[in-house]
């Protein structure tokens, strides 16, 4: 067969192996020597890994021997490795942009089960991409300057962590968290697994470096409402909710919440989960950042519907004296922040339980959440530590801790949440430590994968708890008859698949180990930040891997628990995210995908019809030649007006019509 | 490989929910039919009913489009812009003599990927049954009566050429 | 308005669990709910059909789904629960399994039938609640059953394998409805515990004990009268009193039909409504005044 | 050195082509003068065996109008060819298939059943069909047959330019006769006439909205008065995927485009591409708005492809019955 040659176009092609991954599914020599004899191929290759070291150097190796001006490589997703191979391909000296890359494993090898179909879909991938490449330009990675600041979105612990990084190495950070003070879940916590030294005395000195730092600025209380602008330049716009307290001028006495109208507290306490009370002027724990007190208009006297009624005496601004710290008239405002990188740690929700109505829980008030029970043990909680059953004064005496709610369950959520284990087993030692309660753990398996996890476990039988392996079918008030011991108990029934048998265990007290589920407004978050959710709802990270906190978004990463479930070493760990946005700052600018498309400015005729058409009004009108015009730093490349441009007017780079043709026909072409 | 037909799909999915989610379903090792040819595009926004055409004009049984959800379009409303066109598309293609099952417009979502199985595993089926749409076979067959005819006209003019005189006059009879 | 459904007896409403009938056809009436009932109806293919060739059960399913759906009226009811499961799982494998659903089409071809799968099954509870609404329920009730405890009994099958418009493990259709009409509704933490079923019938102990389980725990709980859904619960809780107190004592409580409470709500006379059929009558409350109104 | 020599032909056409030869008035004196015309039948009496006998390559140029749709139509093409140097496609119907072209939505049974036998305008009960030969008196005659498909002529033989327009104005044509009186030709393939689409020369063009959010399409009859841009009137224009160089009659004289230029040379089907820039900017978001702002547009073949449905991608109708 006699091959079309044109000087300029010498493609490379390179189909690899990937250990077994692609080879066991792919005839990878089959591809190859089908892709020989197509039009402009001088070369065709079937490799071990061709991400490899030696790889990437016998990419550059055959450039300059067998002068290719194209490349392509048959392998995993780009979305993977295109950044590797375009490296690869410009250090052998061509420009980066003459490759192309094939997905014959995520695509193929990985989701087919005949080798024989697998190898032709491979084969026909791999025509289209050699017809494809034919047609590529050279071109520009465009470099957008990245503006030093950076955002950090929730003050939990990943969040804070992440905002003193930063803030460490010098750089201005906005620490934006919903609440009246950062801390997050962990600020909730007695005691961290497993060494159990105590939450506060690790948490609490971080939170107030984090609020004193001259580097952060703290806004709490806030939500980010909108990001606009573009890779490296995020204008930023943070609601401010009103907490009627001007920050800069309370001190934090709490002279207000001691002289509130209200001489006992007698509202539900959100940051004791309810178990508690407090007045509509609190501080919502003692180690709160900032030291600022909060109003809620919600219970508080002066307001009704949100709206001031002036009907209270108002002894708290009396008490404020001359601080004048209280203001009844704020009002919401929104601040716009300017940064170059975000960094996402909001967090998670823990499981609502009440969505397994078998448990009981709210319809028995002896059954408990995993998080009540840790402001029941601590010592600063709304009882000081004493655990009590709900009505305050009975301390249980046998207690029974239920794993896995709202985990590992096709009919809720089907992921392990990590970190219920370990935290039931130190409750299950605090609880024992507190009242010296008969507990029992329910658990379909122990996981405790991490340093002394293990350890901790063994020390917990030793301690005499009792571990029942069994997914526990309901928790009921109904006693059968004859038996004494379950009367005015909660009975546990539970098939114990050790011992073989369905068992019935009464109890004063029962635990729900609620697992971990993605925050409520996750979505919204995702779609303010243009991120993606995995299958959960936890956002998706580029790779779970080589780029476990990058997003597929230049800029903008991911820590803590809002990427999946997590403990807190580990969401500390990646809180080191802020290293990542902390060597873009450094590098100064982002490298952008040359996808933007531009108007042939000689053929278009002014037809309007594009103009429309681009959501971020990177098309304008030029009045004055009366032809359209394309912003390149506001196109963000989706090709839409490409393809709606009725003249054929409009060029996408990377994505030409020309290419998309030809590789329409390459995938075609095999017979 | 049997030896039976095997339908051809060609795909176009936007590079941030449905190829994402056609990766997933890779990562997450999912079979699933064989028979479709993703084509990576930024945004469904970016498919030009001109690539619809073509590829079944170059082949393809069918052609299906992949982006995201309402409301979660990368580039903002792509996926509007691409849905318009498919409903008027879709008509003219019937009108066009092309069953409606031969084009399919799906919202996946990066977190799809059990989603991307069903719905190639659904289309191949469904195409299968329809059967073969045969583009370029039907534009060859077509043509045959050009063939047909240009041989036709040989076979007369070599018939014609040693005995020209005798021939009939073949004049042009306009209708 | 009148709404209309088509209407699959089965063969409990016209005998064994004929009572749930007669109450239930003038409660969706005086609800303006008209029901019409399938001609020619066959065996839903519950039971002992479906224990032994599930297939087959769900051929026989589905000709009345094919026949429902024929009528025309959107949806079809069916009150009895085992016919309401037997129905819902032949849609289910008529959607999920490509070879059940092609036996079935085949059968039903067989005798020039299809079905497409478009009639939607609904139990009567899941139709008032959602439907009706408890506003226009409350609005019918003239005499309202104040002071009566009932203890809903929802049973396994309505709720269970398949969750469709209530709580597997805690249901609360009949909660709301029973005091929509004026009931007490007691903590009845056995509402969808086994009631023995067929069990009884082959091994009487430990389909007895089922039973005595609920009639004890309803009693404790402090129930004037169980309330339920499905026939065989209706049968197994009120027709072996004699069989339980031989062997565990006295439990006497009356089972009932929702719909006949409901019935007794809306001024209906007990007879009317079958009251008289049960073994174990509901004692003539005096809370009950007479029908302000009868119809 | 003696004129060259150009010819006229006329295949699956209206004669609107030959008109705009005749509209290049007083100026085509100066064509005559300057060529030899060989061939012109509308005007002059030619004979099919004097071209036959023409030497290959005699001819200069020919312009043939007029869409490929019978026997005869496709010899005469190809005959053509062998004896010019260059072959134009002359106006929509050469180049894009034209109205002819709306034919491929049918058979030629369906075609010749209806025109013979069920058109209502035809006496009752003669249902007499043309046939392709007749003997009498040892006497053959024959009539060309019609082909199943109607085609573009470079679909039948190869086209060395083309000139648009249904018809072609007398500018446009005295641009292509004048391109090769002086030689001085574009690229072979060339579509003479400007790349850019008619929206640039219509004089409503400044009319046009920034925002469109189409919510119904009308028929140019229901709007007519308002000199705004026909598609901000909510008026299907295939102004923006048409080929300029018409002049705007059309628009000028209240009437939208219709398409007769053909795309542009970046676009491969011109139906598909005004398709997809005026579904885009419908302002409907759910499935049955759209459908419903698009039930505007009942006929979306004959309203896109009105010219051009024997050069679009698809061509002819998939399911046609092959053999009549």
């Amino acid at each position: 067969m006699d091959k079309p040659t044109n000087q300029n176009i010498r493609i490379g092609f390179y189909v690899c192996h990937c250990g077994s991954n692609i080879a066991a599914m792919v005839d990878c020599p089959a591809v190859a020597k089908y892709v020989e004899t197509l039009p402009h191929v001088v070369l065709s290759r079937d490799y071990k890994y061709m991400c490899s070291d030696p790889g990437q150097e016998l990419i550059q190796k055959d450039i300059a021997e067998h002068k290719l001006t194209r490349v392509v490589v048959a392998s995993c997703s780009p979305l993977l490795h295109e950044h590797t191979f375009r490296g690869a391909v410009e250090a052998g000296g061509l420009n980066p942009f003459f490759f192309h890359m094939v997905n014959i494993r995520e695509h193929d090898s990985w989701v087919h089960t005949d080798k024989a179909e697998a190898t032709t879909k491979a084969k026909e991938l791999a025509h289209a991409a050699i017809m494809r490449v034919a047609m590529h330009k050279a071109l520009e990675v465009k470099r957008v300057p990245v503006h030093p600041d950076a955002l950090v979105i929730g003050g939990g612990i990943a969040g804070i962590h992440a905002a003193m990084t930063l803030a460490n190495a010098g750089k201005k950070v906005f620490l934006v968290e919903r609440e009246p003070s950062i801390g997050g879940h962990m600020a909730k916590f007695d005691k961290t697994f497993p060494t159990l030294d105590c939450a506060a005395c690790i948490l609490t000195p971080k939170m107030s470096e984090a609020g004193s730092h001259p580097n952060i600025t703290l806004l709490s209380y806030s939500e980010v409402t909108k990001l606009d602008g573009y890779v490296g330049n995020y204008t930023v716009t943070v609601k401010r909710k009103p907490r009627y307290i001007i920050e800069d001028k309370c001190t934090g006495c709490q002279e207000c919440v001691a002289n509130c109208v209200y001489k006992e507290a007698k509202f539900p306490d959100e940051f004791n989960e309810g178990l508690g009370k407090r007045k509509p002027v609190y501080i919502p724990f003692p180690q709160a950042t900032p030291q600022v007190v909060v109003i809620d208009p919600k219970t508080c006297l002066n307001f009704r519907n949100g709206e001031l009624t002036g009907k209270c005496k108002k002894s708290c601004v009396t008490a404020c004296g001359e601080k004048q710290a209280i203001d009844f008239n704020q009002k919401e405002t929104f601040l716009e922040l300017k940064v170059g990188t975000v960094i996402v740690t909001t967090g998670f929700k823990a499981f609502d339980a009440k969505r397994m109505p078998q448990y009981g829980y709210g319809k028995f008030p002896n059954v408990f959440t995993a998080l009540e029970i840790e402001r029941l043990v601590n010592s600063s909680g709304p009882t000081g530590g004493h655990v009590v059953l709900r009505d305050g004064k009975t301390e249980p005496k046998s207690i029974g801790i239920i794993h896995c709610v709202g985990s590992r369950d096709k009919k809720t959520n089907r992921w392990c949440s990590r970190v219920c284990c370990m935290y039931s087993l130190k409750l299950a030692h605090l609880l024992k430590e507190h009242t010296g309660a008969e507990i029992y753990n329910f658990y379909i398996d122990m996981r405790t994968p991490g340093k002394g996890y293990e350890e901790f476990y063994d020390k917990l039988l030793e301690e005499g708890v009792h571990f029942i392996r069994g997914r526990v079918g309901e928790v009921t008030d109904w006693a059968m008859s004859k038996e004494e011991m379950e009367k005015g108990k909660l009975v546990i029934r539970v098939e114990d698949t050790l011992a073989g048998y369905v068992r019935r265990i009464p109890f004063d007290m029962v635990v729900l180990a609620t697992g971990l589920e993605p925050q409520e407004d996750a979505q919204s978050i995702r779609r303010m930040l243009n991120m993606s959710c995995g299958t959960e709802g936890f956002f998706l990270e580029r790779h779970p891997k080589l780029a476990p906190v990058s997003t597929f978004t230049e800029g903008i990463f991911l820590a803590g628990c809002c990427q999946g479930p997590r403990d807190i070493p580990d969401s500390v760990a990646q809180a080191g995210a802020a290293a990542e946005a902390l060597v873009l700052i450094d590098k100064g600018y982002i490298e952008q995908e040359p996808n933007t498309a531009y108007i042939l400015d000689d053929e278009c005729c002014g037809c309007k019809s594009c103009i429309p058409l681009c959501p971020y009004t990177a098309i304008t009108f030029d009045a004055a030649k009366k032809k359209a015009v394309i912003n390149e730093a506001l196109c963000k490349g989706c090709g839409t007006c490409v393809a709606g441009c009725p003249s054929g007017s409009i060029v996408q780079n990377l994505f030409d019509d020309e290419e998309i043709f030809s590789e329409i026909e390459g995938v075609l072409a095999h017979e | 490989m049997s030896n039976e037909w095997q339908p051809r799909i060609v795909a176009f999915f936007c590079n941030w929910c449905t190829y994402t989610a056609a990766d997933l379903a890779g990562v997450s090792r999912l079979k699933y039919a064989s028979n479709t040819r993703v084509i990576r595009l930024m945004c469904s926004g970016r498919v030009d009913p001109q690539f619809i055409l073509d590829a079944l004009a170059k082949g393809a049984d069918a052609v299906l489009i992949g982006g995201c959800h309402p409301f979660d379009c990368h580039y903002a409303e792509g996926n509007y812009k691409c849905l318009r066109r498919f409903q008027l598309l879709k008509r003219m293609l019937a009108d066009m003599g092309i069953e409606p099952e031969r084009l399919r417009l799906e919202w996946i979502s990066a977190a799809e990927g059990e989603k991307v199985k069903r719905v190639i595993n659904e289309m191949t089926a469904a195409v299968r049954a329809l059967g073969p749409l045969g583009i370029p076979q039907k534009f060859a067959e077509w043509d045959k009566e050009m063939e047909q005819f240009t041989a036709h006209v040989q076979a007369a003019e070599a018939l014609k050429a040693p005995c020209a005189e005798h021939a009939p006059t073949q004049e042009p009879a306009h209708v | 308005m009148t709404t209309k459904y088509s209407y699959f007896p089965g063969c409990s409403l016209k005998g064994i669990g004929r009572a749930y009938e007669e109450s239930l056809l003038p409660v969706f009436r005086a609800l303006d709910v008209e029901l019409e009932e399938l001609e020619d109806w066959n065996c839903c293919g519950a039971t002992a059909y479906m224990a032994v060739d599930e297939v087959k059960a769900c051929v026989l399913a589905s000709r009345n789904l094919a026949m429902a759906e024929k009528l025309g009226h959107k949806e079809l009811l069916a009150p009895c629960s085992a016919c309401y499961l037997v129905l819902n799982k032949t849609k289910h494998y008529l959607e999920d399994s490509p070879s059940v659903r092609g036996v079935i089409q085949k059968a039903l071809a067989e005798v020039d039938m299809t079905y497409s799968g478009n009639t939607p099954v609904r139990h009567p509870l899941d139709v008032m609640i959602n439907n009706v609404g408890l506003d226009a329920i409350k609005k019918r009730v003239v005499r309202p059953l104040t002071g009566l405890k009932v203890a809903p009994y929802y049973g396994c099958q309505i709720v269970r394998p398949y969750a469709t418009f209530d709580d597997q493990h805690d249901p609360q259709t009949m909660d709301r409805l029973m005091e929509a009409i004026g009931c007490t509704v007691v903590h009845y933490p056995l509402k969808t515990r086994c009631c023995g079923a067929s069990l009884t019938g082959t091994l009487p102990e430990p389909g007895l004990l089922c039973s005595k389980i609920l009639l004890e725990e309803a009693l404790k709980r402090g129930a004037d009268v169980i309330a339920t859904v499905c026939p065989l619960c209706q049968f197994n809780l009120d027709g072996y009193h004699h069989n339980i107190k031989k062997r565990w004592g006295d439990f006497r409580i009356p089972t009932v039909y929702f719909t006949q409470l409901m019935g007794l709500a809306f001024g209906l006379g007990e007879r009317e409504l079958g009251l008289h059929r049960g073994f174990i009558p509901m004692k003539p409350l005096p809370a009950l005044a007479p029908a302000a109104v009868g119809t | 050195m003696s004129k060259p020599k150009v010819a006229f032909y006329w295949c699956a056409s209206c004669g609107g082509c030959e008109e705009t030869v005749v509209d290049l008035a007083e100026d085509i004196l100066g064509v005559v003068e300057k060529v030899d015309i060989v061939l012109w039948p509308v005007a002059m009496d030619f004979k099919y065996k004097d071209i036959e006998a023409m030497a290959d390559k005699s001819i200069t140029a020919t312009f043939l109008n007029g869409a490929i749709r019978s026997t005869e139509q496709e010899e005469m093409a190809r005959l053509l060819r062998r004896k010019s140097v260059y072959l134009i496609a002359y106006g929509a119907c050469a180049h894009t298939g034209g109205i002819p072209a709306l034919a491929n939505q049918f058979s030629r049974e369906q075609i010749l059943k209806f025109n013979y036998e069920d058109a209502p305008t035809l006496v009752k009960g003669e249902k007499t069909r043309p046939l392709t030969s007749f003997t009498e008196e040892g006497r053959t005659v024959s009539l060309p047959a019609l082909h199943n498909v109607v085609r573009t002529l470079d679909q039948v033989v190869d086209v060395d330019y083309y000139v648009p327009g249904c018809p072609p104005t007398p500018k446009i044509t005295r641009a292509a006769v004048n391109a090769l009186l002086e030689g001085k030709l574009p690229p072979k393939g060339t579509v003479i006439g400007p790349d850019h689409a008619l929206c640039e020369e219509c004089e409503r063009k400044d009319t046009k909205p920034d925002k469109w959010d189409f919510v119904e399409f009308k028929r140019p009859h229901q709007k007519l008065m308002d000199e705004k841009c026909f598609l901000a009137q909510g008026v299907v224009c295939m102004g923006p995927a048409t080929r300029a160089g018409c002049e705007a009659q059309c628009t000028a004289g209240g009437m939208p485009c219709t398409g007769c230029f053909g795309g542009t040379s970046r676009v491969r089907d011109q139906g598909a591409k005004i398709l997809s820039s005026i579904c885009s900017n419908i302002a409907a978001k759910e499935e049955d708005e759209i459908d419903e702002t698009l039930a505007g547009i009942p006929d979306p073949v004959g309203t896109f492809y009105r010219y051009g449905l024997a050069k679009s991608i698809l061509r002819r109708k998939m399911n046609l019955p092959t053999n009549p």
